[in-house]
């Protein structure tokens, strides 16, 4: 029997569900429909009461869920999708990111945001807001790229005293499956080596994980080894992690979804070469989307996004170099 | 484009003229037809995307549309390929939008229901619920400050779009500006599987136009003569002065949220129900009955409008897709900026 | 610390009883010597930051916050000074949070009316008007969960701040989900400089409770008689299963915005009307009508409320202010992501 | 006569509503009062119904101005402070930065967002956002520095044909003068060398420039030579002045008073790392305020943001290197 990265989700979630009372769930259509994912796929019938439906407010849906959070209730919001949780920013970067800092009172909420593009998706269903989210002190955004991590960060995002942007990326939703789900996984604050390599270090997340894993095998036939960091969460992130790998391969190749200007990417190279400049032989390198919106036709966005392509032609100039 | 498409002709009459009737129903008619259209080009898999149809609707958004003037505005939502049509919308842009053609509205960038030509006074909403609303509203803001004193704006939502933030802003800021403005709620009992239920708590949602002080109106949805009236007269007012129109329309969605969906989470009771009709087969019986059209002019209205719908389809079909190579990759319009962005 | 400072006696009654009245009364007197003092202190240059003061609206505030009990929840603004006595705050907390004491409830990071203890069920609020709505029907959704059948909470909003989307969508979740929440919108006529006509259009924002489904009441913020009939009926409502409670107070904002403001934009013939009244005035009158205080009585409260309030700042200005030696400049509760991100 | 920076504000709207009939001002307060801090004191008054008091809509204010601009106006939005324009976030990022791209028609809307820090103003009075919306595709965000570039800028601002996010900077309204306001200024896509120096490069914007300039008149005793880039504009930013002035000085510490993670410091050092890394002789260092919201208290704030003490500290160290 294979799982896949959705089913991942709302295994989590039934988990949650059954072991913490604490624990419910709010979005729309998530109640007998089974979110327009699925990813609560029976959970209202099996917790009734617990997965209800919301009405188009997401301002408000995130509003309550820090209040029931201040009553010591660990509530999961869905958004829809990841582009909409915009009308709802400020309660979370304002008011759930604060309140701990303002108040002392923890504010244990996830926030589940279906992110990332899809063939035909168009500008305003396919956003990468993690970079957005991670701007703001307080938040924790994690970002899983493996069906285990879906399964284990989801449910790591409900444990933590803090709130969660859980980026979950839909493309790899029913393209990505593993055979069981594990009892534990890494704490989200450790990166992963999902390969190891002696040339270049790609740090990656979510979807981008698998472009760079597929250029690895291709460049590993033309003999470069690349060593891909997979960073789980992207604030904050495990920069130990990243610079030790920088420190065996003097390579860096940052990819990410999300837009250029101040993404993760630019987080990620700026942290190394300010504390690991010397261990560079090569200048760093990033790749991200095309800076405009994600576009709708999927030849456009085939070409919006990083493909393996892409990052193996990179790879190889900064091996050249 | 669409500049030269409205008829000036166009406008309020009460009673419901034939002409007018026929009129509508001819869009409504026209509409279905594409739509079914896209509904199996969407099955076939020709379509990269969703498809949002308007079925059951047709009758409230066919009205909205006639009941707009050349130079008027217009922010339609995802159910309203009749008003489209009525308001000017081009057959082969719905279809070329759809396949993501090169020479589409949005030019592949964007898909389905998010096209639009603004500077025609056809606004092209994105996907977030309300915040076409206050956008209306600007533009009207704008005419004002144009001395244009005829204008009025028109734009849709949803039962599940006045849950936002944005719709209540935005009427409200109408209502303080006293803007010519028409929003027309169509309530068709479900936000995708949300029920009015789980949605608001109020009896009826027209129960908000007071607490806006704007004029409030009720219309049976499935009804196209009374559609024609009731927005007939909230045009009407708002052309005339009287602020910003709020028409709440009951009918029902006949079809899934897109057509990925079954419906199968909709009360099947409700589909007995007045809510239920078809408007466009209630609007054919309406003919008949006046004897303002009989079977053989109705299969010829069809015929036409399929017709009408196959020729847009074989056009667009033959049109070139977007290309990744032709795309700037530029999101700026100032040339300058543009350059320095592009330069890098 | 609240959790003990609310008195179980108090609760719904009707009509109003001295006991009652003297009791709301004593918050709006102590009420109004705090801000006195506040705002002399402002003056001298003692404070920093803004001083926003609820002189007019201490009728409102006050019955408000008598009518709520233990265990009950209240998110307060910016003008419920009384209120938040009346729900628990102590006096020390009021010039802590404004000298920006390390030991008051924000620990220097944030100042005057954002202040609280969330976990008391004493809501801190942000400054984005319209945001504590829905985290205070949050809290009720958990109450709910866990069981308590008893509790309400309440929260005020100024008549500005229902022009937001966050109120909008917070109210009407609410009516939804029927929470036992009282929303008291107090409108002072004003929103800094914005008049009502620039704010609405409706004729009475408690209009606005049907097109929600929720309860409306209305009151004359001046009138504590009046203030603590009505709020007394409408958390009664609330507690008693009735949904959510929309309470519309009319006053008059008797002060600047805050105490920077000169408030000259004010229609001067306002003060004039009924709405101009200070309530405090109102309420000794009614006192000594009713023969519930004389004046030796009241002047004894007066000295009271002064000795109590020099007390809380002589205290409070013994206490050492914010030091960022002392900070930890981490914003997470969750111990290991505090270090991981602190060791960088 | 002195002219102060808040005053330029005033003067550049003044011109741009005498000037061009398209322009009108749309805000909370702006009318009689003249807004919260005065900016637009008396236009009301020479401008009947141009100048326009909003309900506390700000999703609507910027919705309606968009929908004015479609009809060809050329409207300026006032926040009343930075902090609240991120309810109308989605306005902004969703529907006025994309519509260009998505229409091919121009959205030549100006937002001034009154930003950053001032003593006792507390975490939502003193945001700095530009990091935030620089963020996004298709937005041009200016943060001037100088009185005479608060004027250009706000008039070129109308001008463009983009949505423009204007940051004007609080703590420099009435403590910045200037003898007399130019006839034209630099355009906002070229950065200014505020002083010259051959030993480090900073790049600053905004407040932030003062500070670095501070530092610099400590350092120039010091014998240490600064050179001050001043962005004016931070996206996009002039990358070409910047790897120019990191060429002669081989050394770059960037300071910025957002939040660290993502922000415009680290969107310049990956910028300069990837396209002139061979320029540098040491890392390039960075300069942010806390990754705390902003504290309230003037001693917790004044360590929170960047100061010429720690600016200078770090000057120091780049040159022992
Ligand atoms: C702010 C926002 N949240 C969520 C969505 C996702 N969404 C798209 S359509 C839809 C349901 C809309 O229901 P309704 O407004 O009743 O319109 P209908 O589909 O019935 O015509 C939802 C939730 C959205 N588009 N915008
Ligand atoms: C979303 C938002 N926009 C703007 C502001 C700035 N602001 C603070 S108080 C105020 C006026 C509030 O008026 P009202 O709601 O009537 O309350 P009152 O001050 O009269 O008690 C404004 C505009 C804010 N706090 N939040
Ligand atoms: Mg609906
Ligand atoms: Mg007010």
């Amino acid at each position: 029997m294979t799982i896949t990265y959705l089913e991942a989700i709302r295994e989590a979630q039934e988990k949650a569900l059954r072991d913490d009372e604490r624990v419910y769930i709010y979005g729309q259509d998530i109640g007998t429909l089974g979110g327009a994912f699925k990813a609560t796929k029976n959970l209202a019938k099996e917790f009734p009461g617990r997965v209800l439906d919301a009405p188009i407010s997401e301002d408000a849906m995130v509003g309550s869920a820090i209040g029931a959070a201040i009553e010591g209730m660990r509530p999961i919001i869905e958004m829809q999708f990841a582009d909409f949780s915009m009308v709802a920013i400020n309660q979370i970067v304002n008011q759930a990111a604060t309140l701990y800092w303002r108040t002392q009172v923890a504010c244990p909420i996830t926030i589940r945001l279906p992110s990332g593009g899809n063939p035909g998706s168009g500008p305003f269903h396919s956003q990468c807001l993690e970079s957005l989210y991670s701007h703001f002190p307080g938040l924790v955004v994690m970002t899983p790229a493996t069906v285990e991590d879906a399964y284990t960060m989801l449910l790591e995002a409900v444990e933590i005293d803090d709130p969660v942007i859980f980026c979950e990326h839909k493309y790899l939703y029913n393209r990505l499956k593993c055979e069981v789900l594990p009892e534990t996984g890494l704490p989200c604050d450790t990166a992963r080596i999902a390969r190891f390599g002696r040339d270049v270090t790609i740090v990656a997340y979510s979807a981008m994980v698998h472009e760079a894993l597929a250029a690895a095998d291709q460049l590993h036939k033309e003999d470069i080894e690349v060593e891909v960091v997979d960073l789980r969460c992207v604030k904050p992130f495990d920069l130990k992690t990243v610079l030790s790998s920088v420190a065996r391969t003097a390579r860096l190749l940052c990819v990410g979804e999300s837009w250029p200007w101040g993404g993760v990417n630019s987080e990620v190279i700026a942290s190394v070469v300010t504390h690991g400049f010397h261990l560079l032989d090569a200048p760093p390198q990033r790749i991200n989307s095309k800076d405009t919106p994600v576009p709708f036709h999927p030849s456009l966005w085939g070409v919006h996004k990083p493909s393996s392509q892409v990052i193996a032609a990179a790879v190889r100039r900064l091996c050249d170099w | 484009m669409l500049d030269t498409l409205k008829q000036p002709k166009r406008g309020v009459v009460s009673p419901v003229s034939r002409e007018q009737y026929v009129d509508a129903f001819n869009w409504m008619l026209l509409a279905r037809t594409v739509e079914e259209k896209l509904a199996s080009l969407w099955r076939a898999g020709k379509i990269s995307g969703g498809v949002y149809l308007g079925k059951g609707q047709e009758a409230i958004s066919a009205a909205l549309g006639i009941m707009l003037k050349s130079g008027d505005i217009f922010g339609p939502l995802i159910r309203d390929q009749a008003g489209r049509l009525a308001f000017g919308e081009s057959l082969i842009d719905v279809f070329r939008v759809h396949f993501g053609s090169r020479t589409s509205l949005s030019r592949g960038r964007d898909g389905n229901v998010h096209r639009g030509n603004p500077r025609g006074g056809y606004h092209a909403m994105i996907s977030h619920l309300g915040s076409l609303i206050s956008v209306v509203a600007g533009a009207l803001v704008a005419r004002r400050f144009q001395g244009d004193t005829t204008a009025i704006g028109a734009t849709t939502i949803g039962d599940g779009g006045t849950s936002t933030g944005a719709f209540h802003e935005a009427i409200n800021m109408a209502a303080v500006e006293k803007l010519p403005l028409v929003v027309v709620v169509v309530n068709n009992q479900y936000a995708y599987s949300t029920p009015n239920s789980r949605q608001f708590a109020c009896s009826d949602l027209v129960e908000r136009a007071t607490g806006y002080g704007v004029e409030g109106h009720s219309l049976d949805g499935t009804d196209l003569q009374e559609c024609l009236e009731v927005l007939g007269q909230a045009t009407q007012r708002a052309r005339s002065g009287h602020g910003p129109q709020m028409v709440v329309g009951d009918c029902l969605r006949l079809t899934g949220h897109g057509e990925h969906d079954d419906a199968s989470y909709m009360d099947k009771t409700l589909s007995q129900t007045r809510l239920g009709r078809d408007c466009l087969k209630i609007a054919e019986n309406y003919l008949q009955e006046r004897h303002w059209a009989d079977h053989v002019l109705l299969e010829d209205w069809r015929k036409n409008a399929k017709e009408q719908v196959e020729n847009a389809v074989a056009d667009a079909q033959h049109e070139p897709l977007a290309d990744p190579a032709m795309e700037t990759w530029c999101p700026y319009a100032t040339k300058r900026i543009a350059s320095a962005v592009l330069v890098r």
